[in-house]
């Protein structure tokens, strides 16, 4: 399958979109740490795209680029086309990026809801006037915007803590929670940092097929960081394999699964 | 009874000050009670009230106490006469500021329920020059003269008069703030070190006394030089610096140290009786003395209160007739056991304010002991007069008082 | 030599001496911090009880006598004998190790874990406490403190007259410098140096800054709690012993004595609440900063009396380029 | 049952989300309002207004306004001191009419505002003041923040003690408060009814906590508890933390402002700067929100009552019951109060509204244990 | 088979003897509802269950982390050695030779790697020497850690915190480890890296571990014994090759149904559910 196309056809019968994002030449130093050197690779529409590589190979500081949370030194980001100029994270995340994090980053002190609320917050514009009389303008944003939390939170069947304060929940439920508050926040790219870490296979069950389920129903498109090979092999349309920095390979699951470099740096013992 | 609040404070930044004034008020009242059965026949009754210096405490102090018939109060603070000053005449009850408090109270056609006899913060400062222009033969120009003065309204209180008074006697007058509380007044000092002014006079409270005088003396500053307010002048003050403060001066409208017979009365009727307030280690301290004074003061207007009216039980507006009324002389002070105490001096509905004299005290580190070196002079009251009508005029018209004399 | 200038170097030099009583204060501060996260807002009052004790001990006061003649009446006040300094001060750091036990058994045992802020509230209860019990104690009067290692030997006060005198020799300007200050600034050093040896060659040390970061993960690996904070709070209360003696030397012990720990709170952010050596600069830095400003502006333009938020104004400057302070541990931002 | 929450359901979001999902607590409210406006009033006296329940409400308002800018936003300020001068001075202005001064002559004078806008300008001013200390906060964080905003507490004080056109060149340099009505009924000066002043305060007190409430259960509420749990996550997911921090530091200071000015104006009626907004202030406010909770419009009132009343109780008890020595009393109050602000941290650390939380939870499974 | 040896004649003594503990978070949320758990000396027990099945809060029942979380042990004994150590200070049982691994990698932020690691020798008393040795062996055993051994922990990967934080376990030497998901978020080679370690540990120094895992698959592989908990209740026990065996086991935690492992794009189509309890 050639990247060249403007679109394409997956095995399974998607059609994957056109280039939404990609990265050129970056390269991420922290001191003498050289984190990400050199690296690109791109992002269509609607596709899953799967980030893999050993331990401290540098996908979570990808992620953190794509979010603008860390500057690399050298390359350039573009995104639907264009090239994205230095912002703030705050500022990509209102352009419909939403992430997850690998050392979950819930609010602890929110219940279930509010955190999933704060997922909305980019869409909510009333001012504090407004706000501090509550009845009206604020009343009906928030309605409005609880609307779309609940069926999130439906959709990822925790109605049953939706009170709970997160603090009080087991990792795996956190993890779930976090993808609630991404997911409220319909963006049109999704990174998920390990979404499966910490679960048995019931539940990476469960996890995958909301992942796909929004990857089609709402055709985000997804970029995830994963360690299960399983997983990774069944989901993702084309996986970008990273080691010490260095993009090492890149392709579908298959053409990956074949790679030697991989095979050595990564994947060890040729997996099932 | 005859119901005399005392709002002590025996904790906080300034109860080493607190402690002997409440213990001396306190113990005055106790002996009369023992000595001669109360006053007029009428028992007294001290309620005491910790406010901690503070002006929120004060008020609940004020407010709790007000309505078991107090008859007079003694704030022993700047801060809290401000609150109580309207307070205290709306409920018509009379307050006793005594060398504290809003000087412009002096005019009783304006503060018709607030009495600071016998002298304020204004009589201290013209008092210090006058004693100054005495050392010097009269003439004071070309001197130099620093103001150590408590940033704060209590501190601030003289300058205006100092600077009126220096042009009136053309000294360089200088003020040197020292924020609250004064733990650490090094650049003060040193800039008193370069600045080589000929006297400081100390506007101090608390802590920032016994760092003055140290830092003074660590500057070899001449400590005779050196005048403090009667806030600045107690045992408490100089004992800190050890021999370094032998020879530091402060004012006084009162005696000083326990030679005087009512002190005996005191011992016989209410230390060895086991009465005393406190720990009864205070007796004959300056600030003991000023508490003792404080209360002789209300004895004698419940006294005169008494004659006017001709009830033993008097309420707190016949004790404001009292104190209005209140005219302190020798023979008097010399029948209370206390001769010389104090400067004898007349009350009147204009003038709440006594005649302002006041003395000197100089410490006397080996004998730890202060002494009177000057006898109770008046200060310049033609400046001072037109300083405080402004004042109490600006009251009047900010809070629509009509003058309450004639 | 031109005069403005040689006051100028002279209110510098006086600057650096208040940085170190600063510095002293501060130090109590930076200990607990850094074993434990815990802002420990009672460091002032540490000082009060500590002077306190020092002086009661010497007088032979007896503890509580106003309380107990309140309830039974007696006429107590002193034991008659007086204690020499040197074991004066023994027994106060027996006390102070004493209250260390206490703070660690009835107070932060029961909150390990919790946020910071919520230590921090404990330790103003712990304030409150403490000035309460001093004053029950030792009462609220104003007491002398007077170290002296043998009759006439005491704490040195005053202008130091050698320097003053061959400064006038050699350059026609005789500098001023307050003997006890001499005496701070060379006490300050030793524990410095003491203190840094602790915090960066021993394994406690290491423990300490283990247990600041996370409470769980340092039981986990066995380190005790319960050990390192009576170890760093004991070594708080004799810090707090010093300065109490350095302050109460020129105040003379009373409440305010308690009100130092303002002056420690500027230093304490420009130096890094995590370290030592921090303390010691910060100190220096914010005494002449504040001293020289007062002296060249403060008092000419601005009518004195600026050293108190010019201080904190110093210090937050310095924040602004560096959120850590000069030496505190940076602020690790991660996801 | 004491306590319970079946069998009454919300069926719309509107209904989920109101301040008080739970009837029974519905009720409770609907009652102590009633009681507050309608019955006080009648009983009240100087005693009880001036000792107590002034200074509550008007304490609760600034626990309001701090609770939001640390329960909230999570930026630990001990500035509230100087900000409440702020309000007290600016409302002093505004009622006695400020006047602007330029290169010696008067340029302009604003005419005396009404009391209750004064109050209103109080807020008002403080907020810009507060926003103005609260830019380094976007790089000064946790303690070190804290200590930062005692420059504000500092400075300011300073600064209207310094400026004698702040006092309007009394001559002590205190600021007193001029009689001032409204509809003809006198709130400030010495001769005031108690209703009155209570009245008048408890107004604000109620508006700024619906207000309050309202703010906090929103988006803005939302903003600041992201930012408070952890800040860059925040920033990724959307929130602007300079923006976040501004504006809680705004609001807390237009409340903090507000119990200012009815400090100085209505409670006291003179005030020092130095004495009155000192440091201690702060911290006083701080405890209030920590003991009552943080992050929680009722911990900000059960904290106000507490330091309120305890030590008044405490005095009562000692002094009128037990007759015991003033000093002895006042020392064995400190040991209490801080010996109990332990024991309440150690009991339960996110304070008395949480205490109340849990004692709810356990009422509802009542009789079982769990 | 070896495993089945071991865990046979390991039940003869239990290290560690859990019985039926009740665990309350904040005085009203019931989380464990009666565990009881043997541990035999020198054998490895996996503690297997879905979120929030109380794993985690077992482990932290038996170091005694509970109390700084707010929760306690309110029924129940646990037995370490025959002594109760249910309620004893997390200090003392690290010294007793109980060392936990938490879930999450709780490393010191802004200590180094290494520095982390050598506060894991904190309890130990023999000597810098074998100190030091055994820091070169948890190095050889993560030589990623060695690269990054001077850089503050907080500013690692993810994976390599986790590293840490076993290594910083292994350095106290102790005699039982309790390590709660120690695969997390590591690559697949470092998994089976990790519990290969693990066996050598035990193997070689016969030190006992009790291990709480999500990767069932793997955890079985090297137990000699596990434990599967649903809502805070022990559901089923049994020497780990009859788990491998049992078919739920192999439907809810393997993955696997009869026809072999089925792929994750094919678990939309239905939705199984199955509890043991309710
Ligand atoms: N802020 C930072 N400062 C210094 N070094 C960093 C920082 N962030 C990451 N690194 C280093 O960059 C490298 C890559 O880190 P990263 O978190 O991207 O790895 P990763 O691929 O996510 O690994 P893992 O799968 O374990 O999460 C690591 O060696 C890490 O130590
Ligand atoms: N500090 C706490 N306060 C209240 N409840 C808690 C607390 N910690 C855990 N819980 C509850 O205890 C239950 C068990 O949590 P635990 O972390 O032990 O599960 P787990 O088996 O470790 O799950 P996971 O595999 O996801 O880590 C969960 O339902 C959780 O809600
Ligand atoms: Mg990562
Ligand atoms: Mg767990």
């Amino acid at each position: 399958m050639k990247d060249t196309a403007d679109s394409y056809v997956t095995a399974d019968g998607r059609t994957i979109g056109p280039v939404v994002m990609e990265m050129k030449n970056i390269t991420l130093r922290f001191g003498g740490v050289e984190a990400i050197k050199d690296i690109s690779f791109d992002i269509r529409e609607g596709e899953i795209r799967a980030i893999i590589g050993p331990n401290g190979a540098g996908k979570s500081s990808m992620l953190n680029v794509i979010s603008g949370f860390y500057v690399p030194q050298e390359g350039e980001v573009w995104y639907k086309g264009a090239r994205r100029p230095a912002m703030k994270p705050f500022e990509v995340a209102r352009q419909g990026i939403a992430r997850t994090f690998q050392n979950i980053a819930l609010f602890e002190g929110m219940s279930v809801l509010d955190n999933v609320m704060t997922g909305r917050l980019t869409h909510m514009k009333t001012g504090l006037l407004a706000q501090s009389l509550w009845k009206g303008k604020a009343e009906e944003e928030e309605i409005a915007n609880r609307e779309v939390a609940e069926k999130i939170i439906d959709f990822l069947e925790i109605q049953a803590i939706r009170k709970t304060p997160v603090a009080r929940l087991p990792y795996g439920l956190k993890k779930r929670v976090e993808l609630a508050r991404a997911l409220a926040a319909e963006p049109s790219i999704l990174l998920l940092d390990e979404p499966m870490a910490g679960m048995n296979v019931e539940e990476k069950e469960d996890m995958s097929r909301f992942i796909l389920d929004v990857n089609d129903e709402f055709g985000t498109t997804i970029a995830l960081i994963e360690h299960d090979m399983g997983v990774v092999m069944d989901l993702s349309d084309r996986v970008v394999v990273m080691d010490y920095g260095k993009k090492i390979g890149d392709g579908t699951p298959d053409e990956v699964r074949g790679n030697q470099d991989v095979i050595d740096a990564y994947l060890g013992v040729a997996h099932d | 009874d005859l119901v005399f609040p005392s709002l002590s404070y025996r904790t906080g930044p300034y109860a080493a000050g607190g402690i002997p004034f409440a213990d001396g008020y306190a113990d005055y009242f106790t002996m009369l009670n023992a000595r001669d059965g109360g006053i007029g026949g009428v028992m007294t009754k001290v309620i005491e009230c910790e406010t901690g210096y503070n002006t929120e405490k004060g008020v609940e102090c004020y407010e709790s106490t007000k309505g078991e018939g107090s008859l007079v109060y003694q704030p022993l603070s700047t801060g809290i006469t401000y609150q109580l000053i309207p307070k205290t005449t709306a409920d018509n009850i009379p307050m006793h500021t005594m060398g504290y408090g809003r000087t412009s109270a002096a005019n009783g056609d304006v503060f018709s329920h607030t009495f600071n006899y016998p002298a304020n913060y204004w009589n201290g400062a013209s008092g210090a020059i006058n004693y100054l222009l005495g050392e010097n033969g009269g003439d004071l120009k070309g001197k130099k003269i620093a103001l150590v003065y408590h940033n704060s309204a209590y501190g601030k209180e003289p300058i205006r008069t100092l600077q009126e008074l220096s042009k009136k006697h053309g000294f360089e007058f200088k003020e040197v703030p020292v924020d609250h509380p004064g733990q650490e007044q090094k650049s003060q000092w040193l800039q008193i070190r370069r600045d080589k002014p000929d006297y400081v006079i100390m506007y101090g409270w608390g802590v920032m006394n016994q760092v003055a005088v140290q830092e003074a003396a660590n500057i070899r500053f001449p400590m005779e030089n050196f005048i403090g307010i009667w806030w600045s002048g107690s045992e408490n003050d100089v004992l800190a610096a050890g021999d370094a403060a032998n020879g530091y001066k402060a004012l006084t409208f009162h005696g000083v140290g326990s030679d005087f017979p009512v002190f005996d009365d005191i011992k016989t009727h209410v230390v060895d009786a086991g009465n005393a307030a406190g720990a009864g280690d205070q007796i004959g301290t300056v600030l003991y003395n000023r508490g003792l004074y404080a209360a002789m003061l209300a004895a004698e207007a419940v006294k005169t209160a008494q004659e006017i009216h001709g009830v033993a039980d008097i309420t707190p507006a016949q004790m404001r007739d009292g104190m209005e009324a209140l005219s302190i002389t020798e023979e008097k002070m010399a029948a209370l056991g206390l001769p010389n105490f104090g400067p004898s001096f007349d009350v009147s509905c204009a003038n709440h304010g006594g005649d302002g004299f006041v003395g000197v005290t100089q410490w006397d580190a080996s004998a730890k002991s202060w002494s009177l070196i000057s006898d109770f002079a008046a200060s310049d009251s033609d400046v001072i007069g037109p300083l405080i009508t402004e004042d109490s005029a600006a009251y009047a018209a900010e809070n629509n008082i009509e003058s309450s004399c004639n | 030599m031109n005069e403005q200038l040689a006051f100028t170097i002279e209110v510098f030099a006086n600057g650096l001496m208040a940085g170190v009583l600063y510095a002293l204060v501060a130090l109590g501060f930076v200990l607990i911090y850094k074993a434990s996260g815990i802002f420990n807002y009672a460091q002032g009052v540490m000082a009060l009880f500590a002077a306190m004790t020092l002086v009661g001990i010497q007088n032979g006061q007896v503890p509580f006598a106003h309380l107990i003649n309140a309830i039974f009446g007696t006429d107590v006040h002193h034991f008659g004998w007086h204690v020499h300094s040197f074991l004066a001060i023994a027994l106060t750091v027996g006390v102070m190790v004493a209250l260390a036990w206490a703070v660690q058994r009835f107070v932060f045992r029961h909150l390990v874990g919790q946020e910071p802020i919520i230590l921090f509230m404990a330790t103003i209860g712990l304030a409150y406490f403490l000035e309460g019990v001093a004053d029950l104690m030792w009462g609220s009067e104003l007491k002398a403190l007077n170290v002296c290692a043998a009759e006439g030997a005491c704490l040195p006060q005053g202008m130091n007259m050698w320097l003053e005198g061959t400064t006038y020799e050699a350059l026609g300007y005789g500098f001023f410098i307050d003997n006890l200050d001499i005496v701070a600034t060379i006490v300050a050093a030793v524990l410095v140096a003491g203190l840094i040896i602790f915090a960066q060659y021993t394994k406690q040390g290491r423990a300490m800054r283990a247990v600041a970061d996370d409470h769980q993960a340092a039981l986990s690996v066995g380190v005790s709690l319960n050990f390192i904070w009576i170890l760093v709070w004991s070594l708080a209360g004799f810090v707090a012993l010093v300065a109490g003696i350095m302050w109460g030397a020129k105040s003379g012990v009373q409440f305010s004595l308690s009100l130092i720990a303002l002056k420690a709170l500027p230093v304490l952010m420009l130096g890094g609440f995590t370290s030592i050596p921090g303390a010691i600069v910060g100190g220096l830095i914010i005494g002449v900063g504040e001293k020289l400003f007062e002296f060249l502006i403060g008092a000419p333009f601005l009518g004195g009396a600026t050293e108190n938020w010019f201080a904190y104004m110093l210090a937050l400057l310095f924040l602004v380029f560096r959120p850590q302070g000069l030496f505190g541990e940076k602020i690790i931002e991660r996801v | 049952m004491f306590y319970r929450e079946a069998g009454d359901f919300n069926t719309s979001y509107a209904e989920d989300q109101q301040t008080f999902p739970i009837k029974f607590d519905r009720y409770r409210y609907y009652v102590v309002l009633f009681v507050a406006i309608v019955i006080v009033p009648f009983v009240i006296n100087d005693y009880w207004a001036n000792s107590l329940l002034l200074p509550f409400l008007i304490y609760a308002i600034a626990a309001l306004g701090l609770n939001i800018l640390v329960g909230y936003c999570g930026q630990v300020s001990l500035g509230t001191g100087g900000f409440m001068a702020v309000g007290a001075y600016s409302c002093y202005k505004f009622m006695t009419g400020v006047d602007i001064w330029w290169g010696g002559e008067l340029l302009f004078r604003l005419p005396e505002f009404n009391i209750f806008f004064s109050v209103i300008m109080g807020g008002v001013m403080t907020a810009l003041v507060g926003v103005l200390f609260g830019l380094p906060s976007l790089r000064i964080k946790g303690f070190y923040l804290a200590v930062a905003t005692l420059a504000a507490q500092f400075f300011l004080v300073w600064l209207f003690n310094r400026v004698a056109w702040f006092y309007n060149y009394s001559a002590s340099g205190q600021i007193s408060a001029p009689e001032r009505d409204l509809f003809g009924v006198l709130i400030t000066g010495p001769s005031t009814p108690a209703w009155a002043t209570y009245l008048f305060c408890l107004f604000f007190t109620v508006v700024s906590a619906v207000i309050a409430r309202n703010m906090t259960r929103g988006a803005a509420g939302r903003k600041w508890m992201a930012i408070r749990d952890m800040d860059i996550a925040a920033e990724i997911i959307g929130v602007n933390p300079l923006r976040a921090k501004l504006t809680a530091f705004m609001v807390s200071s237009f409340f903090i402002g507000i119990s200012g000015a009815l400090f100085f104006a209505v409670y006291l009626g003179a005030v020092e700067v130095g004495e009155a907004f000192s440091i201690t202030k702060s911290f006083l406010v701080l405890f209030m929100i920590i003991i009552g909770g943080l992050g929680s419009i009722f911990g900000s009132f059960a904290g106000a009552a507490f330091l309120v009343l305890l030590p008044v109780a405490l005095k009562v008890v000692g002094v009128d019951w037990f007759g015991w020595p003033t000093d002895i009393v006042a020392h064995l109050q400190l040991v209490i109060v801080g010996a109990l602000i332990i024991v309440f941290l150690i009991a339960e650390p996110h304070g008395i509204a949480q205490l109340w939380r849990v004692a709810k939870e356990k009422l509802r499974l009542w009789p079982f244990p769990h | 088979m070896l495993d089945d040896v071991k865990a046979t004649e390991a039940q003869v003594d239990n290290v560690l003897e859990v019985n039926n503990i009740e665990v309350i978070y904040n005085h009203v949320i019931l989380v464990l509802k009666g565990v009881s758990l043997n541990v035999p000396k020198g054998g490895i027990t996996a503690l297997l269950g879905g979120n929030g099945a109380g794993k985690t809060t077992t482990l932290k029942a038996i170091s005694g982390l509970l109390a700084s979380e707010r929760g306690e042990v309110t029924k129940g004994t646990i037995k370490y050695r025959g002594l109760d150590i249910a309620h004893a200070d997390p200090a003392e049982t690290v010294k007793q030779g109980v060392v936990q691994v938490m879930e999450g990698r709780h490393c010191f932020e802004h200590l180094t790697v290494e520095e982390n690691l050598m506060t894991g020798a904190y309890t130990r008393a023999d000597g810098k020497g074998a100190i030091a040795a055994d820091l070169e062996m948890v190095y050889d055993y993560f030589p990623r850690l060695r690269e990054r051994r001077k850089s503050q922990a907080g500013y690692t990967s993810g994976g390599e915190q986790q590293m840490c934080a076993v290594g910083r376990a292994l350095m106290s030497k102790p005699e039982t480890i309790l390590l709660d998901e120690p695969s997390m978020g590591l690559a697949p080679q470092l998994v089976e890296q990790i519990f290969n370690i693990v066996k050598e540990i035990n193997e070689k120094e016969g030190v006992t571990f009790l291990l709480a895992e999500q990767n069932t698959n793997v955890a079985l592989r090297f137990a000699h014994y596990g434990y599967i908990l649903e809502s805070g209740r022990v559901v089923m026990d049994g020497p780990a090759a009859d788990l491998r065996e049992n078919q739920d086991v192999k439907e809810f935690y393997l993955g696997m149904s009869d026809e072999g492992r089925k792929s994750f794009r094919d678990v939309r189509s239905y939705r199984r559910r199955k509890r043991w309890l309710s």
